[in-house]
């Protein structure tokens, strides 16, 4: 058991399953020598080799379709697209091939990547490197969709997501990854895909988030008035995501607001919102809430805290929807 | 030297068997032997009754679209003989048909393929093909990454992937032509420019002389091929494969042809080339050609040529009534290939064939606690 | 005023813009000689000569980033994607630079463009021919989103479209080409982006629909109990919609069904139900329903049918919708 | 001839002033006159003031992630020398700020660009300038279309585009290449060729001899210049320029120089490349070089240094000044640049600054009508 940053767990998940299985590869723009720019990759190639630990020209839709064919013929990739934005230009082979072939060829040929991504704002980076494009990938069939939000759910969910039989998209929360340690089982464990995890149990409201704003809705809660049990929940995967907790949840609390970075109109929000309504209609006492970013271009830096759902929107919702 | 020349480049034509029957000896003897040659011819005269037949079937409204393969044969059989089946690898578009039957893929699966049936694209195991690829200029990145694949474990596979004179535009093609190069994957990339990519001429795709030339700014060496001349595409092919395998890395080869027939059974050529410009490619057809060619040399006349297109008729019957003889996907086939392991939620929607809740049992949604006073 | 199809309509749009306005090109594959593989552009190009109806090299990143371009530079670039499918190569121009300019730039340099898209299943087509990404792109800030139904709002949307300075990515429903013809003014008029059509008035339920859906749900209509009265609402633009429309007409019916062709999850239908449940929470006399594609990739044609909301799938959820 | 020979090209190396202050005579004289020497010298200087400065102010945590250009200044500055400020246009990756700020970008604006405001986005009317582009490789298909903008309406405008050796290898680079090409557009394509892509190599991005042979593969002129030789660079891109603007079409140049710095500010160069190799190209670094041309011209002397190194550090410490003193932006500002015409929607988030509905004012929705009994 160590104590780790995320950047460290889920380097310790990435060695770890290369060391137990040998077709895992790694390829990336800048993950060798430099170890990826946010580290993440550190000391791999080293260890592992340049055939296992890959870099890869400058060029996303390459790595992605190179990758589909390294699965394809029997290989696990696991690929690195440097920041959100730039899998703008691997969107087509991830959604239209990596996302496909299984159903294309009724199971003939599959493809086991994992594409690791950072993702999200908050950092003081420049643009396209803080967006939140899950509910993209969500929508479309064939993609999982995860994003740890801590140390430990980084590790279980990385190893969880490597040793399934289909491409997983593992966004990492570059806020969070190195902002806190947490205890970290050196030993291999999985998070099974789909589950939440309930961060904080209430009766009276329940908050849903996943990534990096689960620490703005801890701080909300932290700044809430000592009478209203809130229970939190990190979504953790956002496809398949846990309706079921969610429900459970919201069956006994009657409430709900949801958080999340990326814009609100038709993020993932919109889709946990109806879902709630569907199944919890008759236990409904207030709308569900949605705190997002807005429908708004992700600023340049000098704003971005204004757009990102921070702890003070989070607790007037959360208010609100009491009050309601 | 303030101006001085850093680098040369050059890119060759070949051909061997010319249209008017002319055979270069010094490229071409014992190239293919003569039993070899018949057989190629064989299977180039079905492949091309099943492409008239299929283009039928659309016409009747028993199939979708179809994209006829019509005067491209020679480029697909070449390329397939100098792979081994069953070792090498194809990655096919659409347009060579003929060559993934000789590697293995029954006939009927490229007709439930236009016939929208998934089925035909689940590829037999042992048989390295790839299915059709839509979306165009696409799948040389897979090819890429399946000849990466063999090189890192040293398989010693060589992979061939087929895409048209339209596709090179792609920056996909690119990033495949860049990856394999920095690489040094074992791959053969195929070019069959058959002047058109639907109704845009070659002069309007590129600006480029040839398209074997775009192989030189990928340091790779790169090839152009008279493509309706089997023996010339197997030549050059077969040089590249065999560099390939060697750990020479990839290859560009240009096979020069022409769609004899519409872009698909969607369009009407008439709309945008010339009668003119087709006759002239109709006496070029390379099964003409290598009829000529086996004539020539003694090893076909019309005797065998009747038997052959009798028993290419059979075989292609055959194929339509097994194609059209499986019965329809069930719907549930909608829900089974999404995943290895289906989420809840696919296997709500599969049980229930609905979307949303209402009517939906909630015991299928599996909520471990029901709040009762609702 | 003509009798015409959608095919027909657009054709005329684009025309009389084209007359009227030299600053507007089009550009794509086959546009040209050809008029497109829908013939759509039919004759443009000999009108209007090769300058303004350009046939390009088959590269949709390219169509997009050199429409970016011409935008910039002050054209009115109409790129056609062939298929929606093949907008996958063209995301990464058309979601990070297209509609990201004129925030990018405090609005010194912006992008009118208008690209045109076929889209939707029921045809029979191949693979990637029958897709429905509406939601991707309503996601996507800086973009507006439209898919007419009718030849009559299709000449209106698309003249609006045009002249619109900002980017909007115009759905045309390829399953109502040639299906129907309507009268359609010779004059031109516009359509307001982000206003719906009460295509039929009722009390009971509300249906919420877009794209060639309509006609499902026309025929679901027919197929109904004459006593329970349906409010049809063709929403016509993804984004923006005209939430206000949804609401009134919720508030009086108290129900809703939203039916689209995309993939339920995240699809644009959970944002509709998102927003009725926040504006009309106690009007509500059921949880809205969503009638949707599968969670599954779209199939090929065999099963197109099987995947698609079609009428009956529409009418029980309306049914069930009414006895809840 | 079976095998025939069916293209050949070659691609050329400029360089009329070398490291070590030769100038060759022939290609050189009456290039640049003796005046325009000292000031682009002069410019040079202030611009990698500026960049040390843009250095400091991050490491002392008043600016973000910040790309050092030093040493790339001649291939900039030679290239913007080469077009006409206020008709042409250059569109920039984000290793050329010199060239911008000599066709018209106040120098501030770079840094309120990496300050994280858009505001150093908001090229000024009459600046013919697309802004930083973040996406490496993306930009220029708009410089490519920005081109053909001016050759469709007949303006006489000629585009340069920036972009890195990396930058080559995306689709968008091929896409461009080929449409610019295709359509014969006025432009040229400066590949900065500083031999590292943040930590990887030339050699890893490419197989290619030259960056310059790319070229060949859209049939359009491919030079190799040195880019830290401001005379060899104005030479070979002005001749492309005129090309250009006399309807000859696009041409590539490959601009050989060296990334002095890391990669960014987020960077430490030393874990990937060796200081020998550092210091090699350290030596050859274009200040120096033309410093040296400019003492051997007895153009200039120490004295001027001195004054030219306290006028830089002024203007650089007024422009930090102008840059720090601009107001925060308003957080509406987030919300006014969205469209030209805000949906309601956005509206009611700026008003309101929240997403969802409870406590934003119902009117604001603009409801027509309200049921009551709810
Ligand atoms: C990415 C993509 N864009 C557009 C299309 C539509 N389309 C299908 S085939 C085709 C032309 C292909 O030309 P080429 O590559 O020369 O192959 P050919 O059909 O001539 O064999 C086009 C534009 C597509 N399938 N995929
Ligand atoms: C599409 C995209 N992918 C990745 C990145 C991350 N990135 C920023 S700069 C860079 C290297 C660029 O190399 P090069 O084109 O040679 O330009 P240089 O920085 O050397 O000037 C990378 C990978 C990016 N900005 N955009
Ligand atoms: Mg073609
Ligand atoms: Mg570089």
């Amino acid at each position: 058991m160590a104590n780790l940053t995320l950047v460290q767990s889920i380097n310790l998940a990435l060695a770890q399953e290369m060391e137990a299985d040998d077709s895992i590869v790694l390829l990336g723009e800048d993950i060798g020598i430099n170890g990826g720019v946010f580290r993440v990759t550190d000391g791999l190639q080293k260890r592992f080799g340049n055939d296992r630990v890959i870099d890869t020209p400058l060029a996303e839709s390459g790595i992605m379709g190179f990758s589909v064919g390294l699965a394809m013929a029997g290989m696990k990739p696991i690929p690195e697209i440097q920041f959100e934005g730039f899998l703008g230009p691997a969107y087509d082979q991830l959604v239209n091939h990596a996302a496909r072939f299984r159903t294309r060829t009724r199971g003939a040929l599959t493809v086991p990547l994992t594409v690791r991504v950072p993702v999200g704002g908050g950092i003081h980076a420049p643009e396209l490197h803080s967006d939140s494009p899950e509910a993209i990938y969500a929508h479309h069939p064939g993609l999982k969709v995860v994003m740890p939000a801590t140390p430990y759910d980084a590790k279980g969910l990385l190893i969880s997501a490597i040793r399934d039989p289909d491409p997983v998209v593992f966004f990492e929360p570059k806020r969070v990854y190195r902002s806190f340690r947490e205890e970290v089982p050196e030993d291999e464990y999985t998070i099974e895909i789909g589950k939440a995890k309930v961060v904080s149990e209430g009766t009276d409201l329940t908050v849903v988030t996943w990534g990096a704003s689960l620490f703005q809705c801890l701080e909300a809660l932290d700044e809430l008035p000592e009478d209203i049990s809130v229970e939190l929940i990190d979504l953790r995967s956002i496809y398949p995501f846990d309706a079921e907790a969610i429900i459970e949840s919201v069956r006994k609390t009657g409430r709900c607001v949801v958080v999340h970075e990326a814009p609100l109109t038709a993020g993932f929000g919109a889709e946990i919102s109806s879902q709630i309504q569907e199944h919890c209609f008759l236990y409904l006492e207030a709308p569900v809430q949605r705190v997002a970013g807005f429908d708004t271009v992700m600023p340049y830096y000098k704003l971005e805290l204004d757009y990102l759902p921070e702890a003070p929107r989070i607790k007037s919702a959360i208010e609100e929807c009491m009050a309601y | 030297m303030p101006r001085r020349t850093v680098y040369e480049a050059k890119v060759e034509f070949v051909q061997i068997l010319d249209e008017d029957g002319g055979f270069d000896e010094k490229l071409g003897k014992d190239l293919i032997s003569d039993e070899q040659v018949v057989a190629l011819y064989e299977h180039m005269v079905t492949c091309r009754e099943l492409d008239e037949i299929a283009f039928k079937l659309q016409r009747s409204g028993r199939m979708g679209t179809f994209p006829q393969n019509k005067g491209q044969e020679a480029a697909a059989i070449g390329t397939a003989h100098a792979l081994i089946k069953g070792t090498d690898w194809l990655v096919p578009c659409y347009r060579e048909n003929a060559a993934l039957f000789m590697h293995g893929l029954p006939m009927h699966y490229i007709l439930l393929h236009w016939m929208g049936d998934e089925r035909g694209n689940e590829i037999p195991p042992g048989v390295n093909i790839t299915p059709l690829c839509i979306p165009i200029g696409t799948h040389m990145l897979h090819a890429a990454g399946i000849a990466y694949a063999s090189k890192l474990r040293n398989e010693g596979r060589v992979v061939a992937t087929f895409f048209g004179d339209g596709a090179t535009s792609e920056g996909d093609f690119h990033e495949a032509m860049n990856f394999a190069s920095v690489f040094q994957a074992p791959i053969v990339f195929l070019c069959q420019n058959n002047q058109w990519a639907i109704s845009v001429p070659r002069e309007s795709q590129t600006a480029s002389e040839t398209f074997a030339q775009k192989a030189i700014a990928y340091g790779m060496p790169g090839t152009q091929v008279d493509g309706n001349d089997l023996f010339g595409v197997y030549k050059v092919v077969k040089e590249a494969v065999d560099r390939a395998r060697d750990g020479g890395g990839p290859s560009l080869i240009e096979a020069v042809t022409y769609r004899l027939g519409d872009h698909t059974t969607a369009d009407d050529a008439r709309r945008y080339r010339d009668q003119a410009e087709l006759d002239a490619w109709l006496a070029k057809d390379p099964l003409i050609r290598l009829r000529k060619y086996l004539e020539t040399n003694d090893l076909w006349d019309d005797q065998m040529q009747t038997e052959l297109d009798e028993k290419a008729k059979v075989i292609v019957r055959e194929v339509v009534k097994t194609a059209e003889g499986i019965e329809s996907p069930a719907t549930e086939d909608l829900f089974n290939y999404t995943f290895a392991n289906l989420p809840d939620g696919i296997i709500t929607q599969r049980d229930t064939l609905r979307t949303a809740s209402i009517g939906q049992n909630p015991a299928q949604i599996g909520l471990r606690t029901q709040r009762q006073n609702a």
